[in-house]
Formats: C-alpha cells, structure tokens, sequence
C-alpha cells in the first residue's frame, strides 16, 4: 500500500463512483498532463470497475471503439483514429454519425472532459482565454464539451491544472453549461443530462451542492493544505466537509496494478 | 447479474433467454416497433410469442409494415397503428388488417414513409419532434391532430412538427448475437437492416432474436459486425427461422409455398385465420411451428450463410 | 414498326422526356399491369436512355440499387428487396436512410409512381376509397408517394387504370399534393419538387396547364378515341390540344428490342 | 459528353480530371467543406492545389479541422471559419491559424461538434434548419446572432434553430474511385469517413481525389463499395499520397518525422511558413512536392491497401 502514486489514487477514486452499467465516454487527449488526466485516469478507472464491481460498464474509448481489449493496445494511442486500432479486438466501432450509440439520447451515463477554464458552478471554457488588455488566447474551439454537458447522465471533469487561471469566477466563454442555479437551474434547461457531477484535480476532487450549484471541496489529496486548493481558486470556494482523498484498498491495487496499469503508466506518468 | 465463484465478483450480465421469456418484456399498450419490410427479415418468432402470449392493445409504430401486423392484428393484439404501409408486396394487401381497418376495429394513423423513418431518428436522438417540409396540403398533416403546423424560425418557409416516435419497445430479428447482446450483421446489409438499426437506437428496450449464437470471442476479432451494441440490447433470444414466413438475406428466401398454400387460404376469413394460429401458433413452441409448416424443406431453402 | 405494342410504345415516349443526366427512381410495384406500369415500363424508359440519348442517367432500381446490371437480372424481382440481388452487378446500394442519394435535397430529379385515384390537380390517394354508404375500402398507406411529389424534380404518374373511378374530380385522401392553384399554388408550398408532370395510362397520357394546375390529354393512344378518354375521365377533361402517341423511331424500337426489353415484356406482359 | 464514334451516340461522361482542374471548380468567397479528421484523411493534395491557384474570401464550414485550415489561412485564403475544433491533435494548436484568429485577420465563428455535424445533416436534407437542444444557455448560442431560439411546436421544450451548412463545395480524399466518379472506400471505415459522406451529401459541388482509380467494372462487381454514386461526385482526381502529411486507413499513417522536423518549426512564424509554401507547394505540382518531402521515404511507410 506504500508508494501508492496520485494517479493510482484517482483512478481508484474515480473507478468507486462508477456504476455496474455505466457507459462511459471518453475523448482522447495528447501531451503529459493532459493526456494522463483527459484519458489515461479515466480509461484506467473504468477498466478497473469492470474488473471489480461493474463488468457491465461499456467503455467508448476515443468516444467511437466499444470496450477495446487494453491488454492489446500496448501504449495510448497518439490520435483519436489511430490506424493501429483496425487490428484491437474490440466489441463494436462507431463509423457513422448518429451511429450505434446516440449521445443525443443519453446512451452515455457517464462522461470525461477537459477544459481551460471552469468556474464556480462548473460552467467550462475550451474557446478563448480573454487578456486584460482586449487580446485573447485562442484555444481548440468548443469540441464536444458542450453535448457532454447537456446529453451525458454525469460529466466527470478531468482538470491537470489546478490554479487561479484555470478555476475562476466565471470563465470567459462557455462552452459548456454547468449548475446555474443549482438543480432547478438545470431543469429549466430542459436538457437530459445531468452536467458535471465531480472535478478532479491535482489538488483534489471537488462537487456541488445541489441547490447554489456552487462547487465545493469533498476531498484533499494526501500533501496538499486545504488552504492551498484555497488559494489556488479564483472564486470563493467552501472547504468544510473536505475529507483526505481515501486510500485504494489492497484488493483495488492489485487489480489495477496487475491487470490495468501493468506498465506503471499511473506511476511513472504516460510516455510522451 | 451472475457472481463468479472463483474470485468472489460479479460477472458480466448474460441477455441471452428463451424466446418466452424475451417475449414477456413486450407490456400491453405499449408502443411498439417490429424491424424488417413486409416480407423481409421480420421478427416473426417473436411475433408468435406475443400471440401465445395473448398480448393486448399493443400500439405498433414503424415504416412499411407486413405480416408480422396482419398476423398481431388477427390475434386482437393491436389497439392503433401509425405507419406508411401495411400489406404483404408481392402477396397483395394485408387481408387481416385490412379487415380490421375498415370495420374500425384497429385505428390507423398514417404517415408518409419518408416522414415515418424521420421520426424513429428523431427518437435516437432525443427530439420531441421532427420538422419536415413535405407534408404541406396533405391529409395526411391536416387528419392528424398530432401533427402541428409551424414556420422555420429562420427563414419562415413551412413545416409541420411531427411527433418522434416514442416506442417504449423494439423487436427485431438479426443475423447473429453473442450472450452479452452485441448483435451483428454482415458488413454488406440491404436498406431494411440498416433501418432496423436506427429502430433499436430509438428504442427503450430493444428485443432481438438471431438465426446463430456466436462466441464473444468472434465478436471481439470482428468489431466491425456489431451493429447494436451490447449496452443497447435489452434481452437476446435464439430463434432460427425466426423470420419466418419472410426472408433473411443471407439465410433463406420467402417461404412462396407458405404464403400461398397456407397463409393466405388461411387469411380470407377471421374464423379460418383463427383455426390457423389454434393449429400452427398457440399452444405450439417455436420448434414446434416449424415442424408443422415442413422445417425440413426449409432447410434446403438455406442458401448461404453471411456469418458462419 | 408494325406490331408495336402499347407498352412499348409508352416505353419510349417516357424515354424521350428524360434528360441526359437525370436521377430517376422508381420503387418495385407486383402483379400484372400494376408491374408493367409501375415498375418495368419506368424500367425501360431509363434504360432505353441510357442507351440512346441519355448516357449520365441513373437508375435507382426499387429506389435503393443504382444502375443494376439488367442484362444480368433476367426477371424483374418480385419484391422490393429480394436477396438474389446481392449477386446482381450495380454501381452503388443504398443501406442506410438517408444513405447515399438524400430525396430530400431533390438528388432525385425524376420519379415514378402509382396511385389508386387520382385527381384533376394531379393529387393521389394511396390510403382509402370512400364509399356513399360511409364505409371505405382500406389501401396500402401513404408509402413514399409524399416525398415523391413534394422532393422529386418531377414527377411521372404510371396509372394501369383509367375510368371514373381512379380519374375524379377530389381524391378522397390526398397523399400527395399536385397542382392545385397551379404553379403559383406548389411556390407557396415551399417544397424543392415540382409535383406530377405526366400522368401515363392505357388511354393516353396526360400532363397540366401552368396557370390553373388542371390536367389536360395531350396524347392519345391509337384505336382508343378523345371521347372515349372523355368518357372514362371523371372530370372535365380539356382535349383541346390532344395528338395521337407519337411512334417509336426505328433506332429506338431496335435499341428497345434488341437491348432493353429481348425478354420481349413490353410485347407479351411482364410474367405474374 | 464525349460523343462514341461507333454509334454515333453520346457516351457517358468522364468525371476524372488533373489535380488543377479541380481545384477550378472552387470558386473565390465560396462556402466550402473539407473532408477528414484534423490530422487523418484531409484531401491536402487539392488544398495544396488551392494555395497554388491563390484561392481567396473562402467561408470554411466544418466539424474538426486542422492542418488544412492551417495551410490555408496561412497563405490569405480563408476569410471565416464555422467549426468546432482547428488543431493538429498529437501535434497540438495549430499555430498559423491561431495567429490568424488572435490578430482578428480570420473570423471564427464556434459550434459544439454535435452541431456542426448536424448542420450537414440538414445539409444532406435540404432543411433551412436543425433544431438543437444543447445550446441552451451557452455562449455559441448566445454569441452567435444567426442562432435562434425557439419553443418545440409540441411540447414546448426550448430548442435553438440552427443554420444548415450550406456549403457549395465539398472536397474530401478518398481510397478509389472510377472514372464516371463512383467513390469507394472500404467497408470497414473509421468515423471520420463516414462524416466526409454526410459532408458529400450536403454539397452542391463535389470534388474527390482518390489514391487509387480503378476500372468501372471493378465497381459493378464490388457495388457495396460505393459510398459515394457517380451522380453526386462534381470531379475526381487522381492523387496518390493525397492526404499527405494525413493519415489515410488502409494506405499510410500520419508522417511525423515531416510534422516534426519540418511544419511545425516552419509554423513558427508567418514569414518562415510563407518560405515553407514556396519552397515546397508555390510552383510546384504535386508530383514534386512529394519528391521534396520524400516520396521514397513515404513509399515503405505503406502497411496495406484495403482496396487493391
């Protein structure tokens, strides 16, 4: 149980809140933290629920291959329709558009994403970054966040950063839409899902609350103050229910150490 | 969902059931889809179940329907029925429904067959409705309440908001499945799977009987065959000429020599039609029908199989 | 050119009105002259085309299999989508919906269909006959004749009937709109297609006049008289300008004969 | 239409062309579609074409672009673009086009990836508009004047209205095609070429170049290969190695050693980029530009053909 990395903490974290039947979607992210938090955490939470307790969970890996044999994979794939992939067993590849899952109609339970900015009710920016004197950052552009949003029934937000850049009081474009107004807020909108149901950090996972729909701390990793995500916030955020992130168990370790992560990638941190 | 003895987990949930038991998901007054074309690849195992079954008020929901209606409707299992067609192709109309239809005993709700697909995809996608432009002065938008005129709120040209589909349950009969319910077509399909397909998508629970049970191992080497997933698959049931009378491409022709020496002679009156299904349906099993209308010859009517 | 049978005949007046690049569609209809009518004088029409004047014209066979190889068909196929058509050679197969070729951004520019009544405005009714007692005769629906009318460049009526029965004054169930109010009255209705063109039958063939959007005999077949279409018409027919059905041409009825038709159809009836 | 001189009647039309006379058939200031996935299957030989031709005012409408809105806005052809992604994956932003839409010298208007594929839907259906239900309370909607709300005509559900793609040129790389213009792509495709067929089918203009051209009665014997008929495609030409430095399935993968060693640094700078274009696209044909970037080196990087 000692040496259990962060990575390995948040994979297990994140495999306890999947369900039996869970389908999970997942983008595919490049690039060290993003790629280890966009993908690699989620893919590795998922695959270790089906070992555990949900062997129905569906994983759509790269939103379009249905539960992909890991073990053939070898490494991540570098792009979202690697060519390599014509030759991973798999149990069903998505080639059209609405195609054999329809997002539209909630197929998915559960969701991953990634954002430049998010802010206190969990609204996230994956457009342009505004600077104080009128120029911008340009980003990617609104890809698929804002349907994850609106469609899946939960949306984990996968953050690799955790500063006062990225988690502000109201981010400069939404892309997506999370809990103005809290749950009455999102019945207004008349939309299926449910938005992001938990933020996952490299400080900590944080949630909200039901009525403000305002983020709040639940948990703090091990060697990080509560004062520190604190300051690390740009909005005001409510800390007093934090717990320390929990400890996998023994059995949760070994599953994902020896059958989901045999290459130490949620140790050693994914290969460029 | 199966606990695994040796490691104390829970294993991954089996969907394959007999055919009565896939039949019992299928509640009365529910609004219901049969995939196939009025005489190609239609659920009719399945369908005969539901007759054995004394299913009631079912509201069928589809796009060129068939046999599998005349047959429900005879069996008094059907309340409503909107959809594009119903009649038998080459066999002529449907003498059952037709029947029914005009003594009022079933309410038929008609929709052009373009609109009628338009609105199974509105219901993968979770629309409330379809906007389409080709129902301007006809009876078919101006007798139907449901259907509610409306301009683009873009540049006002004319629609009609036409209601999704809305089928609680869909049944289909597919080339083969695994016990998980991944369900696989070849990867050449005629227009009628592929609409199939855009019907399960649409549906709540999705009921699907196949010709062969495959390995999950053959489905994991072959991915690009699975055309439902198994996460869409409500339950799955093996039921080998399962589409009989109609034909599975791939498998087998329409039984001429059924339709014309049984089902149709059969068809001309409801007495008659009812000492057909007391003779070959109710009361019978699956394997049993097929004994009765000569499975033995049926099996030389085999051509060839898309997927071993 | 003696013995030139009406089919043939009609054959190749159709054929004269396609253009060099026209898309045309006709579904599979069975049984005796409503095949002849419905499916394998359209058939013929396109194919004789093709042949002659028209080398860029596609064929949607029963609506879904692009120019099949006819040679190869032997019979017409007995329903819409038989299974012997997997080995019948073709350049394309619709398979999905919309698929390949959309209706309804009028990729079809010339259709073919049939009604069991028809009116002087050129609307059909696929869906009921109403009898004087309240009672009514149910028919097969509104099948795809909706979309025929309203998307398709034009329209070619194939009737195998002409009396008073299918030719009235109001359809009893309008499944597709023609011409009522005239090309103004289709502007209004904001739909790509521009409705009936032709109505074909066994007495003539019959179009519509631009300002009123009343149909008109502009062809008579020989041995049948104006009065006699008169007659069987039930409205008042304008036969003002009728010619009689032009003949085949000698390089067209051998083209016909010898290339469309050698199984000799269009002479002696498509076998039931 | 090439008349036969046998018969003395018109044969059918030849829709294979040279590289440069299709990329005639897109015009300056038109709204235009370019096939693939950011760094898979982009028709980057015509876009190479396009900035030979000094192609300018272009309107890109898309889903997910990448390296071809790179190259083009690069060289002062692209007036706005209507997508949801510009980037170059793995490889990261993509660095002309963010100069481009920083400086305000691009306009950038934003969809969510749902959206912007279902504005080619309407396409390929010839609606005005696509109703959407999840915009609702973003800033796509709200930044973006020529989306409107509007209430379902049934239900009342919020919905927005939004503008179909409209795009009067589609240009899309594709494995093979005939020369009357039938195109084929394998039966097994990958998501991104299954968008590049709804793209095709919403285009008024179609322009494909292909890796392969193959006899027309190849296509008659293998008609389940076709997924884009004759009638729809406008031109084809013939370009091997045509989505360079992309991916195509079955041909070749992405070509990082180019991505790395030479794009990314020439992206760098405006000026450096504009020395990359004229050194290897200005005045030079397509031929030449894959001797420059080394065509032998690209040839072993071949794994397999899907279509021989």
């Amino acid at each position: 149980m000692s040496e259990v990395s962060l990575h390995e903490r948040l994979a297990v974290l994140v495999a306890r809140t999947l369900r039996a039947d869970d389908v999970g979607f997942t983008g595919l992210t490049t690039g060290g933290p993003t790629a280890m938090f966009g993908t690699y955490i989620p893919v590795a939470a998922m695959q270790l629920a089906r070992l555990t307790h949900a062997p129905d969970l569906t994983l759509f890996m790269a939103g379009w291959c249905h539960n992909p044999s890991l073990r053939d994979l070898g490494a991540l794939p570098r792009s979202e329709f690697p060519l390599s992939w014509y030759d991973v067993p798999s149990e069903a590849r998505k080639d059209t558009w609405p195609g054999i899952h329809s997002m539209y109609r909630s197929d998915v339970t559960v969701g991953f994403c990634s954002a430049a900015q998010i802010d206190r009710v969990g609204s996230v920016n994956t457009v342009r970054i505004d600077r104080p004197d009128g120029s911008h950052v340009r980003l990617v552009g609104p890809v698929m966040v804002t349907e994850h949003m609106a469609f899946y029934g939960r949306e984990i937000v996968m953050m690799p950063r955790h500063d006062r850049r990225t988690f502000v009081e109201r981010v400069d474009y939404v892309s997506a839409v999370g809990h103005p107004g809290g749950k009455a807020g999102r019945a207004e909108m008349q939309v299926p899902g449910s938005g992001p149901a938990l933020v996952v950090t490299p400080l900590g996972v944080l949630d909200f609350d039901d009525v403000t729909g305002v983020m709040r701390l639940r948990y703090v990793h091990p060697g990080v103050s509560v004062e520190r995500v604190r300051e690390e916030t740009g909005f005001d955020l409510d800390c007093a229910a934090a717990l320390p992130t929990p400890d996998p168990t023994a059995d949760e370790l070994a599953v994902l150490r020896e059958q989901v992560d045999p290459q130490g990638f949620l140790r050693a941190g994914v290969p460029a | 969902m199966a606990t695994a003895a040796r490691t104390g987990r829970p294993s991954r949930t089996v969907k394959l059931v007999a055919l009565e038991d896939l039949a019992a998901r299928v509640p009365d007054g529910c609004r219901i889809a049969f995939g196939g074309f009025p005489m190609f690849g239609k659920p009719m195992a399945a369908v005969r179940e539901l007759v054995r079954r004394g299913s009631r008020e079912l509201v069928v929901v589809g796009t060129s329907n068939g046999i599998e209606v005349d047959v429900l409707v005879a069996a008094g299992a059907v309340r409503r029925i909107e959809t594009a067609y119903v009649g038998l192709e080459e066999f002529g109309l449907a003498p059952n429904y037709r029947r029914a239809a005009e003594a009022g005993a079933v309410e038929v709700v008609d929709y052009s067959e373009g609109v009628a697909f338009d609105r199974f995809r509105a219901g993968q996608e979770g629309l409330t409705f379809v906007p389409v432009a080709q129902l301007v002065g006809t009876d078919i938008a101006a007798r139907n309440p449901e259907i509610v005129p409306f301009p683009c709120p873009l540049t006002g040209r004319p629609y009609h908001a036409v209601p999704a589909a809305n089928v609680e349950v869909a049944v289909i009969h597919a080339p083969a499945a695994d016990e998980f319910g991944n369900i696989l077509y070849p990867q050449s399909r005629m227009l009628p799977q592929g609409l199939d397909l855009t019907m399960a998508c649409a549906a709540d629970v999705v009921l699907v009987t196949v010709e062969r049970v495959v390995d999950s191992n053959f489905v994991l080497r072959n991915p690009q065959l699975t055309q439902i997933p198994a996460f869409r698959t409500t339950l799955v049931a093996h039921a080998p000429w399962g589409a009989h009378p109609t034909a599975l491409p791939g498998f087998y022709e329409v039984d001429d020599e059924f339709m014309r020496d049984t089902y149709l002679p059969a068809a001309t009156g409801a007495d008659s039609f009812d000492g057909f299904l007391d003779d070959h349906v109710r009361g019978a099993t699956h394997e049993a029908y097929l004994e009765t209308v000569g499975a033995a010859r049926l099996f030389h009517r085999e051509r060839w199989a898309v997927i071993a």
